[in-house]
């Protein structure tokens, strides 16, 4: 028996970097590329119409085929591997554990190109991550709140806790919240209540991905503590239903809300007035980067990678003033990637 | 409602528990999310009564739920269909799934696990695929007709607890599908055919169509119930809107006393049994356990409430046995 | 006169295949109201195939079924299924028990027709109404027990109200007697007789021969699925039915010796069942006796058996050869104590299963090799019980679902007989099989009982414990009233204890 | 064999659909990675199937799969246990939970369906509470255990092809399971209770005994298919891993030609029903249909499959209805 030994990161990156600059002198025709998210979500949805319109653009050019893994580590695994097996040319995938998902990375790496985007993952033999950092974005979200709210009880919604990115994302938060000096390496233990700077963050609460369950928990949080300040919603359904539960109990203006992501309907409460802004990333330049990037390197092109390997798109905050016009954007976008398709 | 009697005893003790240890429990405005949401799973969970009492089983009621909750505002707001258009639509689509699962059970003898199964898959493709996994909402709108779920009816003499709406269907469809099966000539008829299908079809009775109809039902009300949810929720995302739900209604159907041998059913049981879980899950959060522990809570708690009940039940029977032979000499 | 009866139905040329088997082929008869017809034949001859035809249960595969109108006069019709069947005035009771048991028991008798305003059931009336029906049949009980916890003879009964109740023209009985004791059949007997007066056509199946003979006016005999003699009262005799439905006329088997001086192998001491009589039974059966079980319906035998052979808890103490059985069936049935149950299609039979398999299922354990079964040696076992116990078709693989009730009842017994039991307990041993089976099971339960088993066994059937019992015990209100040996033993001797009356009187009778 | 020729025939016809449609498809490396995924999953397959033919269910087995795949890496990594110490209590764990189903069903008589559900909730709560919902993986450690799953043998003559270790338990595991239900005493025993549990009582049948064991087995290999998930993906979360294997399983097995009711199995169809389900879902990808269609994909293929199936048997039965009845005389 000999049990697949992986070669390390390295090796498989110098061997990325071999294909790219055979490509150079002989660039694959018409080369097909895939995305593959870490589950299925709005935000993926407007990546994919990123991805979708880099495919159909003049300049770029080349098959696309966009994944949403619904069951976990699992099912992320399988598309992968059959994705590989299908000999597709690149890869851009949101891994859910990167640290823990080496050997599939390393088995893509081997037959394919790898990029990352969303969430990083650095000890694999990627060519470059497209994204934003999470705890950074978490941060955004976390200063938002302080500067709405000065002081009280907090609650944290969250789809789930078990994946980097939310982790990263709701440390970003507290850190910001607190006005902490940023450290991405810190933990909070989601169970215990933080008291500190005038803010007390009674909780985080998860429900894997059940709106009637997510919501459920709002309003028992807002139940058991009738003078919560302010939530935040760090996934965007959860965002969108702290919205729903504040108008259906009337506590706009009493409970305040940082939201994140781009919900429509935490962009009109934005426009109304009663939710304090939202740090919103840019699915659509993931997906559209993604595509251009490995695009660029079937033609055996490595120049748009930078010399970190971090293509960055950094999240932007959306408040009453820029709402208006962000969401118009976004509306050409999507829609111009449902055309595409 | 001797069966109902063990989820009562459990509702109780749980209530007990909830009253002293959960925050604000007792408080007026957690009474009414309480009810809503009682009301809302019960929908499903009666749906779910109706097959289990011919012995069958539907777990296509999560993905039910899903397809006709994303129809309603794709239907609403991306097609910019009228409300009085959308909604039969959707009602309609339900029930023709339920349809399509008890001509399969009836006609074609497949087994209803396996139907229903599929179902599951299929409902929750189409529903993903019509949206392209884009989560579908009222963007606002439309609050006119959400009030089906969301209105709420102050009572006179108490400030914070208002009835919510939704309890009309609930105590509807209770009242009518317990009188339906307790004092109708086709309720004993599917009473009967769950129990003896054959007895039943030798007495004339038309099994296959009644047990169809139940199909129907059970879709109709999933896809019903799948409306309001959407409604109280505002929106949702089609790859795990309603996951589940067929586990909780078939629980609280089981835990209210029916059998899945079929032929017994307690409506009063169905709706303990609802009220039960609901509770639960509001007591976890309000009594301050991670949500990481809910599950394990919920499984537990069930588990020893119903094996404690049949212990009791068992030791009732044996007293009843001894008291009976004293008494009959 | 005879003809002065209208014919309400009749089949022309009918036929019915499976798959593997003509169950029926080219069938005439015809019904007449006023006229009670008796069907009689061997067990899996069709006479089941043929009353279900009769009724639209199942569908012929040739030929054509003809209903009288209102006027008299006969049309070719399909029936599909019980409701036609109940529009054209016709009622059939199976042969195997078929109530919901969930249902009480007016709610079964009415079942499929329900006294109703809108949809909306008249349970009182119902009740008031299936009271009079069960008193018709003879069984006072409340209309609102749960069929459930019936046993076998009053569901029977309950059943024959039910058909009783719809008042249909033409009244279908496939071996409603089976499992009834005298004084119910005597009651059957007699509401045949009344519902001919009222102009009824009553149509049933026995395989007790008297009962054809005390009632009928005409029989159909049928063999092997075909109608060998259609007889009219007068021309028949017991003789000439035994020949035609069998072929060859019967044998009695002579009278077995007693062996008073065997040691005992069953020792029941202060048995108390699970049921709410709670009276102590005590009896010993010696090796190689051949004791039966005599009462009424109801009188406690069933759960006598149950509880010696450990499928029910009970007190007192159950001893086999000297040592305590303890445990439950499991244990008891490896220290060789069988029961054959009475209810077979619910606690004897695997019906989806093969012949084979029910055939096999006891011997499999005690034959096997480690643990693994001995498969040629089953094969071989089966197809010497298949041939040695006469079942019909004689197909292993057959479904035993598909088999005639009677072929039933020879697979349960078959799957003991074939791992020689030390003590073998059965529950009416012979319901539903017919007259020539039955002796051949008698010889094989005596052929037990020399190599030193002990047997002990319940009948409803006053003639069978006479027949087969070396010593009978009669049961009353769930204590033993009264022994009797079986050489002074007589119907009505059994009858007096049966009902409540002491046994030293009975003897005298 | 009768039983799942069915299956075979729905297997075979996705199979040429495959080979022609899917890219890639008969590629030795696509072939191996089927061979992997369909030995891993028949072992909760053919665990399942022990359970349904006692006309029982098991729902926990996706979490009993999460709870051991999760608890391999957290014993290992988290606290520093050998393997030597974790895998057989992670087994026994397992083994533990199947005997608690097994007494819960037999001497309290509670419904398996309940008790499984409440199984359902409560090992993957356990996961998600004892791992503070932190995925587990083993950090590039203990590969010499992971070959257990990942090893791949050369075949002679074959160069892309190799095959996949975790193919020898299931080749063990169905013969075993095979032989026993076949030949065994007990296996036929438990085919007998499954059919009619009060006339295997009667018999002498241990029914208690062998309901118990099979929930055991059922339980044992789902968690030892946990733990071999697991070291073939590396690592999981405890919220989602598992989610729906239980019905994937019994799904396969139903697919097989069991019957929910009890009494049949067939082994060779059960792992043709693991083989159909994992073959479906790679078409879907390597033919290029979008993942969010894959749901309703398999749920209409399995559906029309079984369709077909069930109209193919009832027209070879009404046809030697016609012949086989000529043939007899
Ligand atoms: N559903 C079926 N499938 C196949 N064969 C059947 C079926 N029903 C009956 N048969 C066969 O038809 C034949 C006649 O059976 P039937 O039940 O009519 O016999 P019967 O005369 O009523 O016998 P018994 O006295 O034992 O009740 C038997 O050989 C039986 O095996
Ligand atoms: N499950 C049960 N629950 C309560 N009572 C029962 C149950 N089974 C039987 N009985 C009652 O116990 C008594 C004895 O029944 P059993 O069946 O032993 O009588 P039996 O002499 O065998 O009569 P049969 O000829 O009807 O078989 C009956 O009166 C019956 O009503
Ligand atoms: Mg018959
Ligand atoms: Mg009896």
């Amino acid at each position: 028996a000999s049990s697949a030994t992986n070669p390390v990161a390295g090796d498989l990156i110098a061997l990325q970097k071999e294909r790219i600059a055979a490509y150079k002198a002989a660039p694959k025709k018409r080369p097909h590329v895939a995305f593959v998210s870490n589950g299925v979500a709005d935000f993926w949805t407007i990546a994919k119409a990123g991805a979708i319109a880099a495919g159909k653009s003049k300049e770029i050019d080349c098959d696309v085929t966009v994944e949403f893994p619904g069951g976990g580590l699992g099912d992320q695994k399988r598309m992968l591997e059959d994705l590989v097996i299908k000999g597709i040319d690149g890869i851009s995938v949101s891994p859910i554990d990167p640290t823990n998902q080496a050997e599939v990375l390393s088995m893509v790496a081997e037959k394919a190109l790898l990029i990352t985007n969303d969430s990083d993952a650095p000890k694999a033999p990627r060519l470059c991550y497209i994204g934003m950092d999470n705890y950074d974005a978490g941060l955004l979200c976390g200063k938002l709140g302080r500067e709405g709210c000065k002081g009280g009880k907090v609650a944290i919604f969250i789809g789930r806790l078990e994946q980097d990115n939310a982790k990263r994302r709701r440390q970003g938060f507290i850190d910001g919240l607190l006005g902490r000096t940023p450290d991405a390496t810190r933990y909070d233990e989601p169970n215990t209540v933080i008291n500190e700077a005038g803010y007390t963050i009674v909780g985080t609460w998860t429900d894997s991905f059940d709106r009637a369950k997510a919501k459920a928990n709002i309003e028992d949080v807002m139940i058991k503590n009738p003078d919560l300040a302010l939530v935040t919603g760090l996934f965007e359904y959860n965002s969108t239903l702290a919205v729903e539960v504040i108008k259906q109990n009337n506590k706009q203006g009493k409970v305040q809300l940082a939201a994140f992501d781009e919900g429509a309907d935490v962009i009109a409460a934005i426009k109304e007035g009663f939710v304090l802004g939202t740090v919103v990333q840019d699915p659509y330049g993931y997906g559209f980067e993604s595509v251009k990037v490995l695009n660029a390197f079937c033609k055996g092109d490595m120049s748009l990678v930078p010399a970190n390997g971090i293509i960055s798109i950094p999240a932007k905050v959306i408040k009453k003033e820029n709402a208006e016009a962000f969401w118009k954007d976004l509306k050409a976008k999507i829609k111009a990637g449902k055309d595409a398709k | 409602m001797k069966r109902a009697l063990g989820i009562i005893g459990i509702f109780v003790v749980i209530l007990i528990y909830s009253a002293f240890f959960a925050e604000n429990f007792l408080s007026g405005i957690n009474l009414m999310q309480l009810t809503t949401r009682t009301a809302l799973y019960s929908i499903l969970a009666l749906g779910a009564t109706l097959v289990i009492v011919t012995g069958g089983i539907d777990l296509s009621i999560g993905s039910v739920v899903c397809l006709s909750g994303i129809m309603t505002p794709w239907l609403l707001i991306e097609k910019e269909w009228t409300p009085w258009q959308a909604i039969p639509t959707v009602l309609a689509i339900a029930a023709f799934i339920g349809l399509c699962h008890g001509l399969l059970i009836t006609r074609l003898k497949l087994q209803p696990f396996l139907v229903t199964l599929c179902g599951l898959l299929l409902y929750r493709g189409i529903a993903r695929w019509m949206t392209g996994d884009q989560s579908q909402g009222f963007a606002g709108e439309f609050d006119d007709v959400r009030a089906i779920a969301l209105a709420k009816f102050t009572i006179p003499g108490l400030t914070d607890y208002r009835l919510p709406a939704t309890v009309i269907p609930m105590v509807v469809l209770a009242t009518v599908i317990g009188l339906f099966l307790s004092r109708t000539v086709w309720g004993r008829w599917l009473l009967a055919t769950g129990r003896n299908e054959s007895a039943a079809r030798y007495s004339g009775v038309p099994t296959a169509r009644l047990i169809t109809l139940s199909y129907v039902a059970c879709s109709l009300l999933a896809g019903f119930g799948g409306m309001l949810f959407i409604f109280d929720i505002g929106s949702a995302q089609p790859s795990d809107f309603g996951n589940f739900y067929e586990l909780y209604a078939i629980a609280a159907a089981v835990l209210g006393g029916c059998s899945l041998r079929g032929g017994e059913a307690s409506i009063v049981g169905v709706l303990f049994g609802v009220a039960t879980l609901r509770v639960l899950q509001n007591t976890i959060t309000l009594a301050g356990f991670s949500s990481q522990i809910e599950f394990a809570v919920v499984g537990a708690v069930l588990l020893i409430g119903v094996a404690a009940d049949e212990l009791i039940r068992r030791f009732a029977a044996r007293r009843l046995e001894r008291v009976g032979a004293a008494a009959s000499h | 006169m005879r003809s002065e009866h209208p014919t309400l139905l009749r089949v022309c040329g009918v036929g019915r295949r499976y798959a593997g088997v003509t169950a029926l082929a080219e069938i005439d008869v015809e019904v007449r109201g006023g006229e009670v017809l008796a069907i009689v034949g061997e067990n899996g001859a069709g006479k089941s195939t043929l009353l279900k035809i009769l009724s639209g249960v199942v569908q012929p595969s040739e030929g054509r079924l003809e209903v009288a109108d209102a006027k008299g006069a006969l049309h070719a019709v399909e029936l599909d299924g019980a409701r036609d069947a109940t529009r054209a005035g016709i009622a059939l009771v199976h042969q195997e028990l078929n109530l919901a048991e969930n249902l009480d028991v007016a709610g079964s008798i009415f079942l499929g027709r329900e006294p109703s305003r809108f949809g909306w059931l008249d349970r009182t009336r119902m009740r008031d109404e299936a009271r009079q029906w069960l008193t018709r049949v003879g069984l006072s009980i409340d209309p609102s027990t749960l069929c459930g916890t019936l046993p076998i003879a009053q569901r029977q009964l309950v059943e024959i109200a039910k058909a009783l109740s719809t008042q249909s023209r033409v009244v279908i009985l496939d071996e409603p007697t089976s499992s009834l004791t005298a004084r119910e059949t005597d009651r059957l007997l007699e509401i045949m007789d009344e519902l001919r007066r009222d102009g009824v056509a009553v149509v049933f199946v026995s395989h007790h021969l008297d009962e054809v003979l005390r009632i009928a006016d005409s029989v159909v005999v049928l063999r092997d699925g075909r109608k060998t003699g259609e007889l009219k009262r007068g021309a028949f005799d017991r003789a000439l039915l035994e020949q035609l439905m069998v072929g060859r006329s019967l044998a009695t088997a002579e009278r077995r010796e007693r062996r008073e001086s065997a040691q005992v192998r069953l020792a029941v001491d202060g048995v108390v069942g699970a049921h709410r009589r709670r009276r102590a039974v005590s009896l010993q059966v010696r090796a190689g006796e051949i004791v039966g079980l005599a009462g009424l319906v109801g009188a406690g035998r069933t759960e006598l058996l149950e509880a010696i052979a450990g499928v029910t808890r009970h007190e007192g103490r159950v001893q086999l050869d000297g040592a305590e059985l303890v445990g439950d069936a499991f244990a008891r049935v490896r220290r060789g104590v069988s029961v054959v149950p009475e209810d077979r299609a619910r606690h004897g039979l695997f019906l989806e299963d093969p012949v084979a398999m029910n055939l096999s299922l006891a011997w499999i354990d005690r034959n096997s090799r480690s643990r693994l079964v001995d498969t040629r040696g089953e094969t071989g076992l089966v197809g010497r019980l298949v041939a040695r116990m006469q079942l019909r078709p004689a197909q292993p693989s057959r479904r035993v679902q598909t088999l005639s009730g009677g072929n039933q009842q020879k697979a349960v017994i078959g799957r003991w007989l074939a791992v020689d039991p030390s003590v073998l307990l059965l529950d009416e041993p012979t319901r539903g099989v017919d007259v020539g089976a039955r002796a051949e099971i008698h010889a094989e339960v005596r052929r037990l009982a020399d190599t030193g088993s002990a047997v002990l066994f319940a009948s409803s059937e006053l003639e069978e414990v006479l027949l087969l019992a070396d010593r009978i015990l009669v049961m009353h209100e769930g204590a033993i009233v009264g022994e009797l040996l079986a050489h002074e033993a007589t119907e009505l001797a059994i009858m007096h204890l049966a009902t409540g009356g002491r046994a030293v009187e009975g003897t005298h009778a």
